[in-house]
C-alpha cells in the first residue's frame, strides 16, 4: 500500500510529547522519592538542565567506532520501540509507524538497544563495563522469559499478534482488560517488568557504587546526553507495550499519562522497598516465582 | 617523557619565561624556587612500563613502548565557548543548574559533603548531584589537605573530566597549607597544581558554607568566568612543571585523557 | 575347457617335480612354483569366465569314471570356480610376496605351499565326505608346515597348539564319517543329503552332529579359536593372508556343502555359532594393541558372520549367493591386503602404522581395505549388507539383524580408531626409521604387487557387485565419479583442484536445478552453491593439500545424491558416502583424531539405525521408494519412524547424541569447519523432512512421536545454547551454538504445521549463512593470533575490521534482532506456535532464545572489543580468501533480511501441498499470516533512518572528539596494570554458572563413555579366556562341542 | 556270544577316551603326542569294526574268493580302504608333531606345554 508521508510528522509529534512527558515524569518520580525522604528533591525541570549541560560540554573523547555507535544503537532502540507500537488507540494520528510490524517486532526490538549498548560499552575497554553487560544479559535471559510467556498467553487468548486488535478487544470497560480476563499472564508480566526497569531489586547492572554505573562508565558529554534522552523515552515505550497488552491501552492522552504514571510507580514502589539482588539470586527469583505464573498462564488460557 | 630507572638526585626542571601565578586579588604569588627540595630518590623500575621487544604470533619481532602505545600523548587544548553569546549564556545557565560533583573525597572535608545530600541540606534542590566517574563530573571538590600521593590521583581524575570543569578548594589547607603548613608531604598551595575557581574558607566549612560556596560558583559560571579548564590548557607547562616538581615517581603521560 | 582336476594335478606334479631338482637350483624351483600356481589360477579363471558368460550347468568330474556313490566325484559349479580362483590368486600373490623367504628356505617350503593351495582347492571341489577329510588333514599338515616360515620364534608354540586341536577335530570327524557311512551307505555328500530321515535319529543324528561340529570347529568358532589367533599373530604375514582369506573361504564353503546333511535343524545352530563368534571376536578385538592379532580377531569375526549368513540360507533364497560371496570376498581381499601391508611395517603396535603416512598410495590402500571390511559404499560388503538387512527384516528376524549391525559398529570402531592412529599418531620407538622409503607401496616390487592387486580387486569387485545388485551401480553415479576423479588428480596444485571443484559444484547445480521442487532446490542451493562459496576459502592454503579434495568432493557427492535419491537404497548409499567423506575431512584437523572417531561412530550408529528402519519398512520388497514409507503397515510404522528418527538425530546432533559435534567442528581445519557445520548438519534435517513428509505423525504405545521430537528439539536448543555460554574456545562456542540452532529447526519440523516447516527452512538457510560466516571469521582470527582461546585475544576490532563486521552482522542475525533475517525466523516461529496446540515445550524454547545473546556477546567482546594484547599489536587482517566469503555472506544476509520473499515465497506455496491452511500471504512488501503482519523493508528503512540521523547528529556534535588509546579509561584514579589484567574475558559468565550451571552437567558424555568403557573392559575381561596354553585350547574345543550338543538337545 | 565287531568297537572307543584323557591331562609334549597316537589307533579300530559283517571274510579277491561270488562272502570293503588312508594321515600328523616337539625343546629347553604360552589374550 502506498506510504502516506503524513505518518512521519505525526510520529515526530508523538515522539516530542512522549520525550517531554518522560523528562517530567522522571523528575516527578525523583521528587516523590525525595519527598518520602522529607527532602524537596530536584526541581521538575532538572532533567532539561542536565541534558542541555551534557550537550553543551565542549570536550569529548572517543575509543573507536563501536564506542560511537553504542549510544546511537541505544537511542534508536528506544525511539524505534516507541514508534513501532501504536500509542493512542483509535487515532490514526498517533498509531505511529506500527504498520511495519506487530507485537513480535516490539518484543524483539527491545533487545536492539541492549545489544548496541553492550557492544559500545565493550569497545570502551573498561572491565567494569563488560562486567555490567554480562550481569545485564544474564538477568535478561531469566527476566524476559515470563514476559514472553505472558505475551504468548495473551496472543493465544486473543488469537492475534496485532497490538491494535488486542487493545480493541479491551475497550469494553475496565473489566474487559487483560488484567481481569487473564490475571496470571499480567502477574507474570508485571514481575518481569520489575526486572527490566533497572530499579533496585534488579539494578545490579548499573549498581551505582559497586561497578561505577557499569556499562556507561566511559560515556560522557553528548554520548551521555543521547543516553539520557533514551532514559526518558525507553521506559515509557516499554510501558506503552505493557499498557496496550494488559491494561486496556489509552484512547486519549490524559488516560495515557495516568496509566503510564501508575505502571511506572509499580516498579518505583517495589524499588524503594527492596535491597539489590545479586545476579544468580535474581535469576533464581525469576525462575521460582515469575516463570511458573507464565507457564500456568499459557496452560490455562 | 622517559623514566630513567637508575637512582639520581632529583632536580626540578628550570622554568623559563612563565609569568608568576596570580592570586584571587590579582597579586603575583611567589614562584617556587627550583631545588627547594632535593633528596635522593631511588625509582622502582615499573616492569609494565618498560620498553620491551615482543614477538607476534606470526613471528614478527617488534618493540612495544607502553607509555607511547597505551596512552594518548596529545596535550589539552583551549576549548572556545559557543559561537553565539546567547547560546553560551544558555549553556552557562544549564551548567550552573546541573553541577555534578566527582565522588573523590580527600582530607577531612569530605565528611562535610555527605550531609549535603541529606534532607536537612538537600543539595538536589540546586541541581547538585554525585557522579562516580570523572568522565561525567563537572565539579572537583578538593576537601582539605592534599598529600602528594593523592595529588597524583587528583591530577589524573581532573584531567579525565570534560571541559568546562571547575575546582573548589575547601578549608585553609588548600589555600596556604593550613595547619599542615610545614608538613613534608602535603601541598601548600592548590592553585600551583590545579586551577581553582572557589575557595571556601573554614577548618572545615560546614554544609551551609558549602552551599554558599556553590552559590558563588554558580554566579561565576553564569558570568562565564569559571574557565579553569582553559586556563589549565593555556598554562599547561607551568602547571605540569609544578606538579612534576613535587611528584617524583612520575610514571604516567603528561596529560591523562 | 581344461578339467578342474588339473588344478590338483598341476599342484601335485609341480610339488614332486621340485623334489627332482637339485638343492641349489632355487631360482628355477621358484619359477616352477609360480608357473604351477599361475596355471591353476588360469584354469579356475577360464571356468569362472565360462560360467559367467554362458548359462553352463555345474560340471561333475567322476574320478574313477563311475558316478557316486561308488567313486569320488568333484563338482565345478559357479561357486566352486569363483572360490578356487580366489584361493589360487591368494596363493599366487602370497608366493610372490614370499620370494625372499622361499628362496632362502629352498624347494621344500615351495612344495608345502603348493600342497596347501592344492588342499584348499580340493576342499572346495570334492563332493565326497572322506575325501573332504583327507583334504582337511592335508590343509592342517601344510598349515603347520607353512607356519614355520615365520621369523617369529613364538610361531612354534602356535603351530603345536594348532596340531593338538586338529588332532581332536580329526578324531571327531573320522568317527562321524564312518557312522554316517554305516547309516546311509554312501560317502557322497549329495547322497547323504537326499536321505535326511536316516541322519535325523539315533546313530545317524550323532554321526551328522560329529561331522558338522568338527567342520564348524575348523572354522574357528568363538570359545574354541585361541589357536587361530596365536597363528595370526605369529605367522608370516603372507601366510596370515592365505590362512584368513583362502583357508577361511575354503572351509566355510565346505561347511556350506555339508550343512544340508544335518537337515533344517542345523541352520539355527550355524547361525547361533556364527553370530556369537562375530560379536565376541569383535568385542575382544577392542582392547588389542598388536596389529596382526587384531586382524586375526577381525577375520575370525568375519568368517563367523558368513557362517551366520550360511545359517540363514533358507530365508535368503536366491540372494544367498550374492550376500555370502559379497561378505566372503570382501573379507578375503581386505584381510589379504592388510596382512601384506603389515608385512611392510617394522613394529607391531597399532600406532606403528603411522609410517604409512610417508607412502600415500599405501595409506590409500589401507583405508580402502578398512572400508571394504566395514562394508561402506561403493564396496561389495555394502550391497551384501543391504540385501541381508532387507531379507532378514522381511522375515522379522530383527534380533539377528541388530546383532549383526552392533557387531559391525564395534568393528568399525576399532578399525577407524586404528586408522586415526595411523593418520595422527607418531610411531613410537621407530628405531632407525622405517626401511621402506619411497612414495610407492613398498620397496620390493614383489611386496608391492600383491597389495596393488588386492587394491584393484577391491575396487573391481565393488564395481562388479554394483552391477550384480541390480540397483544402479554406485560407481557409475556421476557425483561419485567426480569425487573419485580427484583421487587421480591429487598431484595437481591446490588452487587448480579448488577451481575444478568449484566449477564442478556450480556446474552440476546449473545443470540440474530445474529438476528439484522448491524444497529440494533450497537444499541443493545450500549444498552446491553454498559449498562452492565455502571452497573459496580453500584458495588460502598453498601447496598440494593431498587428500583434502577427494574427501570434500566425496562429502558433496554424498549430499547431492542424498537429495536426488528416490528410493531407500539410493538414500542410504548417499548417507554413508557423505558420512565417510565428512569423516576424512574432520580427520584432517591437527588434534581432531579422537573427535573424528566419535563422529564416525555416532554417524555409523545412526546409519545402521536407518538401514534397519528401511529394511523393516521394506518388508522384504526388493525396491522401496522413499514415498513408499507412507504405505508401511500400522504395527511396524512407529518402529520404522523411531529408527529413522534416531538415525537422523545423530546427524543433527540432538541432545543425547550431540557429544561428537563440539570436538569435530572445533578441531577441524579453518575451511572445513564451515563445511561440516554449515552444510553437513542439513543432511540430518533433510532426512527428517523426507521422514515427516512421507510418514507424517505416528503414535507408539499411545505416545505421539512428533511430540517427543518437539521435546528433543526444545531440549537441544536449551542445552546447546547453555553449553555454548561457558566455553572458552571460540570454535567450540560456535559448535555448541550449532546444536542449539539445530534444536530450533528440529522443533520447527516437529510442529507439523505449515509455518513450523517454513520456520525450519528459514533456520536452515539462516544457519548455513551465519554459521559458515562466523566459523570463517573465527578461523581467520585464529590463524592470525595463533590461538582459539578467547581470553588470549581482545581489542582486534581496529586491526581486523572486516572480520569484526562479519561477526557483528552474524550475531545480530543469530540473536533474531529485527532488522536482519534472524527476526524473520523468530516471527514465523511465533506464528507457527500459535497455530499448533503445543504448550509446555514452548517454555524451554523461550528460555533458550535470550541465552543466545550471552554467548554471542561473549564471542564478539572477548575477541574484538576490550583490551589489545602486546603480541597482537602488529597482526594483519585475515587473509583475503577467508574474508571474501564472509563479505559475500554479509551481502546475502542483508538481501535475505530485506527481501525474504525471494527465498521463502516458492517454498511457502510448495508447502501448501502438505499443510493446506496456515500459509502466509505475500501482498507487496507486507508478509501477513492469519495472526500478525511483518514488513521487513519498512523495518529496515525506519531503523536505518533513525540510526542515520542520530549518528549524523553525534558526529556533528563530537567532531572535535579526541581519539584515545586503550589505557585512557577511568580506573578510579589509578592507571591499568597490563592489558591481560584489564581485559575481562576469563570465566565470563561466572554468576550465570552459579545460577544455571547445574543444567550443563555432562550427562550424555558420561553415559556414552560408560558404554564404551563397559565394552572395552568386557573385551579385556573375556579375552583372558585365551591363556595361551595349548591344552586349555583343547579343553575349550571339547567344552564347545558338548555345549553345542546340549543346546541342540534343548532346542 | 556278543558280536566280535561290537567288542572291537567298544575297545576302539575306550582307546579314544584314554587317548583324549591322556592328551588333556599331561603337560609334557611327548606324553601328549603318545596319547594322540593312542586315540588315532582307537579311531582306526572303530573304523574297521564298523565294516564287519558276521560270517564273512576279508575283501581280498584271490583264488579263495573269486570275483563272482565275492559280493556274498566278503565284508564291506569301503571302511577298509578308509582306514588305510586314516592310518597314513595319523602317521603324518604324529611325525609333524614330533618335529615340532623337537624344535620346541630346542627353542625353550623344556617340554612343558604351559611354558609355551607367550601368545595369549
Amino acid at each position: 500500500m502506498p506510504f502516506d508521508w503524513m505518518k512521519i510528522p505525526y510520529a515526530l509529534l508523538t515522539l516530542f510529547i512522549v520525550f517531554n512527558f518522560g523528562m517530567l515524569l522522571n523528575a516527578l518520580i525523583q521528587k516523590i522519592g525525595a519527598r518520602v525522604g522529607r527532602r524537596y528533591g530536584v526541581p521538575i525541570w532538572q532533567n532539561y538542565a542536565d541534558l542541555i549541560k551534557n550537550y553543551g560540554l565542549r570536550s569529548s573523547i572517543t575509543h573507536g567506532v563501536m564506542y560511537y555507535l553504542g549510544p546511537v544503537f541505544r537511542l534508536t532502540g528506544g525511539v524505534g520501540l516507541l514508534l513501532f507500537v501504536p500509542t493512542i488507540y483509535g487515532s490514526e494520528m498517533f498509531s505511529n509507524l506500527s504498520f511495519a510490524g506487530d507485537l513480535i517486532l516490539a518484543l524483539y526490538f527491545v533487545f536492539f538497544g541492549t545489544l548496541g549498548m553492550a557492544l559500545g560499552a565493550g569497545e570502551s575497554g573498561h572491565p567494569n563495563a563488560a562486567i555490567g553487560i554480562t550481569r545485564g544479559l544474564s538477568q535478561v535471559t531469566a527476566a524476559e522469559l515470563p514476559f514472553a510467556l505472558a505475551v504468548f498467553s495473551v496472543a493465544l487468548q486473543y488469537q492475534t499478534f496485532s497490538i491494535t486488535d488486542i487493545v480493541a478487544v479491551q475497550q469494553a470497560g475496565f473489566t474487559s482488560w487483560t488484567l481481569f480476563t487473564n490475571p496470571l499472564a499480567v502477574a507474570a508480566a508485571m514481575l518481569s517488568f520489575l526486572g527490566s526497569m533497572m530499579r533496585p531489586p534488579f539494578d545490579v547492572v548499573l549498581a551505582p557504587q559497586e561497578i561505577p554505573i557499569g556499562p556507561p562508565t566511559e560515556y560522557h558529554s553528548s554520548y551521555l546526553a543521547l543516553m539520557q534522552t533514551n532514559r526518558a523515552i525507553f521506559p515509557i515505550a516499554k510501558i506503552v507495550l505493557y499498557m496496550s497488552l494488559f491494561f486496556g491501552g489509552a484512547a486519549s492522552w490524559p488516560v495515557f499519562f495516568l496509566k503510564v504514571f501508575a505502571i511506572y510507580m509499580v516498579s518505583v514502589l517495589v524499588g524503594v522497598a527492596f535491597p539489590r539482588f545479586r545476579v544468580e539470586q535474581s535469576i533464581r527469583w525469576f525462575l521460582i516465582w515469575a516463570v511458573p505464573l507464565g507457564v500456568l498462564s499459557i496452560v490455562l488460557v | 617523557m622517559k623514566v630513567e630507572l637508575e637512582s639520581r638526585i632529583v632536580e626540578g626542571p628550570e622554568v623559563v619565561g612563565v609569568e608568576p601565578a596570580l592570586d584571587l586579588q590579582g597579586k603575583a604569588l611567589p614562584a617556587v624556587q627550583p631545588g627547594a627540595y632535593s633528596r635522593t630518590v631511588t625509582l622502582m623500575p615499573r616492569a609494565e612500563l618498560e620498553r620491551r621487544m615482543v614477538k607476534g604470533p606470526d613471528g614478527v619481532e617488534f618493540e612495544v613502548e607502553p607509555l607511547r602505545d597505551y596512552y594518548c600523548e596529545a596535550g589539552p587544548t583551549v576549548m572556545p565557548a559557543a559561537y553565539l553569546k546567547i547560546v553560551e549564556d544558555l549553556f552557562n545557565w544549564a551548567r550552573s543548574r546541573s553541577i555534578w560533583i566527582l565522588g573523590f573525597g580527600t582530607g577531612c572535608g569530605a565528611i562535610e559533603m555527605r550531609p549535603l545530600m541529606t534532607p536537612r541540606f538537600d543539595a538536589y534542590r540546586f541541581g547538585i548531584q554525585w557522579r562516580p566517574t570523572p568522565r561525567q563530573a563537572n565539579l572537583f571538590v578538593i576537601s582539605g589537605y592534599l598529600s602528594v600521593k593523592t595529588l597524583k590521583r587528583a591530577i589524573r581524575c581532573y584531567e579525565q573530566m570534560q571541559n568546562p570543569k571547575y575546582v573548589v578548594g575547601l578549608g585553609s589547607c588548600t589555600i596556604n597549607g593550613g595547619m599542615y603548613w610545614d608538613s613534608y608531604n602535603t601541598i601548600k598551595r592548590l592553585d600551583d597544581y590545579l586551577p581553582v575557581d572557589v575557595y571556601i574558607a573554614g577548618c572545615m566549612p560546614r554544609p551551609e558554607a558549602l552551599l554558599q560556596g556553590f552559590e558563588d560558583l554558580k554566579k561565576l559560571i553564569r558570568a562565564g568566568k569559571a574557565e579553569g579548564a582553559n586556563q589549565y590548557a593555556e598554562r599547561f607547562d607551568w602547571y605540569k612543571a609544578n606538579q612534576k616538581q613535587i611528584i617524583h615517581d612520575w610514571d604516567m603521560p603528561d596529560y591523562n585523557w | 575347457m581344461v578339467s578342474a582336476l588339473y588344478i590338483l594335478a598341476a599342484a601335485l606334479g609341480a610339488a614332486f617335480l621340485l623334489g627332482l631338482l637339485r638343492e641349489e637350483r632355487r631360482g628355477l624351483a621358484y619359477g616352477l612354483t609360480l608357473a604351477a600356481l599361475g596355471f591353476m589360477t588360469w584354469v579356475s579363471a577360464t571356468w569362472v569366465w565360462a560360467f559367467a558368460t554362458t548359462a553352463l550347468p555345474p560340471v561333475e568330474i567322476f574320478t574313477a569314471g563311475t558316478p557316486p556313490p561308488f567313486a569320488i566325484n568333484l563338482r565345478m559349479g559357479m561357486g566352486e570356480a569363483a572360490l578356487t580362483l580366489l584361493v589360487n590368486l591368494v596363493g599366487l600373490a602370497s608366493a610372490l610376496y614370499l620370494k625372499e623367504t622361499l628362496l632362502q628356505l629352498g624347494r621344500r617350503a615351495m612344495a608345502v605351499l603348493l600342497i596347501a593351495i592344492m588342499a584348499l582347492a580340493g576342499l572346495i571341489l570334492t563332493r565326497d565326505l572322506f575325501n573332504l577329510f583327507v583334504f582337511m588333514e592335508l590343509m592342517a599338515i601344510s598349515t603347520a608346515g607353512l607356519i614355520l616360515l615365520s621369523a617369529d620364534s613364538r610361531a612354534l608354540g602356535a603351530g603345536f597348539k594348532y596340531l593338538i586341536v586338529s588332532q581332536v577335530v580329526s578324531v571327531l570327524l573320522l568317527i562321524g564319517i564312518i557312522f554316517a557311512y554305516h547309516v546311509t551307505g554312501t560317502l557322497n555328500i549329495d547322497g547323504m543329503a537326499q536321505a535326511p530321515a536316516l541322519l535325523a535319529t539315533g546313530i545317524g543324528a550323532i554321526a551328522a552332529f560329529l561331522i558338522l561340529i568338527a567342520l564348524i570347529a575348523e572354522l574357528k568358532p568363538f570359545p574354541a579359536n585361541g589357536w587361530a589367533l596365536d597363528i595370526y599373530e605369529s605367522a608370516h604375514p603372507a601366510y596370515g593372508a592365505i590362512f584368513s582369506a583362502a583357508s577361511g573361504a575354503a572351509v566355510i564353503f565346505a561347511v556350506d556343502k555339508v550343512l544340508p546333511i544335518g537337515g533344517a535343524a542345523w541352520l539355527p545352530v550355524a547361525t547361533g555359532v556364527g553370530i556369537a563368534t562375530f560379536l565376541f571376536s569383535n568385542l575382544l578385538a577392542l582392547p588389542q594393541t598388536n596389529d596382526r592379532r587384531l586382524l586375526g580377531y577381525s577375520s575370525v569375526g568375519q568368517i563367523g558372520l558368513v557362517l551366520a549368513v550360511v545359517g540363514q540360507r533358507d530365508v535368503l533364497g536366491e540372494a544367498y549367493g550374492f550376500i555370502a560371496f559379497g561378505l566372503l570376498v570382501s573379507n578375503a581381499v581386505a584381510k589379504a591386503g592388510l596382512f601384506w601391508l603389515s608385512g611392510t611395517i617394522e613394529q607391531r603396535g597399532l600406532t606403528a602404522w603411522a609410517v604409512l603416512r610417508q607412502r600415500p598410495l599405501a595409506l590409500f590402500a589401507f583405508v580402502t581395505f578398512l572400508c571394504v571390511l566395514v562394508g561402506l559404499p561403493p564396496f561389495p560388503g555394502f550391497y551384501a549388507k543391504w540385501e541381508l538387512a532387507r531379507l532378514l527384516a522381511g522375515e522379522g528376524r530383527m534380533a539377528l539383524l541388530a546383532a549383526i549391525l552392533l557387531g559391525t559398529l564395534i568393528e568399525a570402531g576399532y578399525l577407524f580408531r586404528w586408522f586415526g592412529y595411523a593418520i595422527k599418531r607418531e610411531p613410537e620407538a621407530a628405531a632407525e626409521g622405517p626401511r621402506m622409503q619411497g612414495a610407492g607401496l613398498a620397496t620390493g616390487w614383489n611386496r608391492a604387487l600383491p597389495i596393488a592387486a588386492a587394491l584393484v580387486a577391491a575396487w573391481g569387485l565393488g564395481f562388479l557387485w554394483g552391477d550384480l545388485s541390480g540397483r544402479g551401480n554406485l560407481l557409475l553415479a556421476l557425483p561419485l565419479l567426480f569425487a573419485l576423479a580427484f583421487l587421480v588428480l591429487d598431484w595437481l596444485p591446490a588452487w587448480v583442484k579448488n577451481t575444478l571443484a568449484i566449477g564442478g559444484l556450480t556446474g552440476f547445480f546449473l545443470l540440474t536445478w530445474q529438476e528439484y521442487d522448491p524444497l529440494r532446490l533450497i537444499f541443493a542451493a545450500i549444498f552446491l552453491i553454498g559449498g562452492s562459496v565455502i571452497l573459496l576459502a580453500s584458495y588460502e592454503t598453498k601447496g598440494r593439500r593431498i587428500g583434502f579434495y577427494p574427501s570434500a568432493m566425496l562429502m558433496y557427492a554424498g549430499l547431492v545424491m542424498l537429495i536426488r535419491a528416490t528410493d531407500a537404497f539410493g538414500f542410504f548409499a548417499a548417507w554413508e558416502l557423505l558420512t565417510l567423506g565428512s569423516y576424512f575431512l574432520i580427520l584432517r584437523g591437527k588434534h581432531s583424531e579422537p573427535h573424528a572417531l566419535s563422529y564416525i561412530l555416532f554417524s555409523l550408529g545412526g546409519a545402521f539405525a536407518i538401514l534397519a528402519g528401511f529394511a523393516l519398512a521394506g518388508q522384504g520388497a526388493v525396491h522401496l521408494p522413499l514415498d513408499g514409507l507412507a504405505k508401511v503397515a500400522e504395527p511396524l510404522a512407529p518402529w520404522v519412524f523411531v529408527l529413522l528418527a534416531l538415525g537422523f538425530m545423530t546427524k543433527t546432533a540432538s541432545v543425547g547424541v550431540h557429544i561428537w559435534l563440539p570436538g569435530a567442528h572445533a578441531e577441524a581445519e579453518t575451511d572445513v569447519s564451515p563445511m561440516v557445520s554449515g552444510i553437513l548438519l542439513k543432511a540430518g534435517l533433510y532426512g527428517f523432512l523426507v521422514l515427516l513428509m512421507s510418514m507424517g505423525s505416528q503414535r507408539l504405545h499411545g505416545v505421539e512421536l512428533t511430540h517427543v521430537l518437539l521435546w528433543i528439539g526444545a531440549l537441544s536448543a536449551l542445552v546447546g545454547n547453555l553449553m555454548a555460554v561457558f566455553q572458552e574456545d571460540a570454535k567450540r562456542l560456535l559448535a555448541y551454538s550449532s546444536i542449539g540452532q539445530m534444536g530450533y529447526a528440529l522443533f520447527g519440523l516437529a510442529l507439523m504445521n505449515h509455518l513450523g516447516w517454513l520456520m525450519a527452512i528459514m533456520f536452515i538457510i539462516n544457519h548455513y549463512v551465519y554459521k559458515s560466516m562466523l566459523f570463517l571469521s573465527v578461523g581467520g582470527v585464529a590463524k592470525r593470533t595463533g590461538t582459539r582461546d578467547m581470553y588470549r585475544m581482545g581489542g582486534l576490532v581496529k586491526l581486523m575490521p572486516l572480520s569484526f563486521i562479519a561477526v557483528l552482522i552474524g550475531i545480530i542475525a543469530i540473536s533474531g534482532v529485527p532488522p536482519l533475517s534472524g527476526f524473520g525466523g523468530r516471527w514465523i516461529t511465533y506464528n507457527a506456535l500459535l497455530d499448533s496446540e503445543v504448550r509446555l515445550p514452548i517454555v524451554i524454547l523461550f528460555l533458550a532464545g535470550p541465552i543466545a545473546f550471552l554467548y554471542l556477546f561473549r564471542l564478539i567482546h572477548t575477541v574484538f572489543l576490550g583490551q589489545l594484547k602486546d603480541e597482537h599489536r602488529r597482526i594483519k587482517e585475515a587473509p583475503f580468501w577467508i574474508v571474501l566469503p564472509q563479505m559475500i555472506y554479509v551481502a546475502v544476509l542483508l538481501v535475505v533480511a530485506v527481501v525474504p520473499g525471494l527465498v521463502l515465497r516458492h517454498v511457502d506455496n510448495y508447502l501448501d501441498r502438505f499443510f493446506p491452511q496456515g500459509g502466509l500471504e505475500w501482498t507487496g512488501t507486507v508478509i501477513s499470516s492469519n495472526y500478525g503482519y511483518w514488513n521487513p523493508i519498512s523495518i529496515m528503512v525506519i531503523v536505518g533512518v533513525i540510526f542515520a540521523t542520530l549518528f549524523a547528529w553525534l558526529l556533528f556534535v563530537n567532531r572535535r572528539a579526541q581519539p584515545v588509546k586503550q589505557f585512557n579509561i577511568v580506573f578510579s584514579g589509578e592507571r591499568p596494570f597490563r592489558p591481560e589484567t584489564t581485559h575481562f574475558a576469563w570465566n565470563f559468565f561466572a554468576p550465570y554458572r552459579k545460577a544455571l550451571g547445574f543444567l550443563t552437567t555432562p550427562l550424555a558424555t558420561r553415559f556414552w563413555e560408560g558404554i564404551t568403557d563397559l565394552l572395552h573392559n568386557a573385551g579385556d575381561l573375556v579375552r583372558r579366556l585365551y591363556t595361551g596354553n595349548g591344552q586349555t585350547y583343547a579343553y575349550h574345543l571339547l567344552a564347545f562341542v558338548v555345549a553345542v550338543y546340549l543346546i541342540r538337545l534343548g532346542a | 556270544m556278543v558280536d566280535i565287531s561290537l567288542i572291537a568297537m567298544a575297545t576302539g572307543f575306550v582307546l579314544i577316551l584314554i587317548g583324549l584323557y591322556g592328551a588333556l591331562t599331561n603337560g609334557n609334549l611327548l606324553r601328549m603326542i603318545v596319547a594322540f597316537t593312542v586315540a588315532d589307533a582307537g579311531v582306526n579300530l572303530v573304523l574297521v569294526s564298523v565294516g564287519y559283517m558276521r560270517g564273512r571274510t576279508a575283501p581280498i579277491l584271490d583264488s579263495a574268493v573269486p570275483a563272482a561270488e565275492a559280493v556274498a562272502r566278503i565284508i564291506d570293503p569301503v571302511p577298509q580302504a578308509l582306514v588305510l588312508t586314516a592310518i597314513v594321515i595319523g602317521l603324518g600328523v604324529t611325525a609333524l608333531m614330533l618335529a615340532y616337539a623337537y624344535r620346541l625343546y630346542e627353542a625353550k629347553g623344556t617340554l612343558d606345554i604351559a611354558k609355551f604360552s607367550e601368545l595369549k589374550w
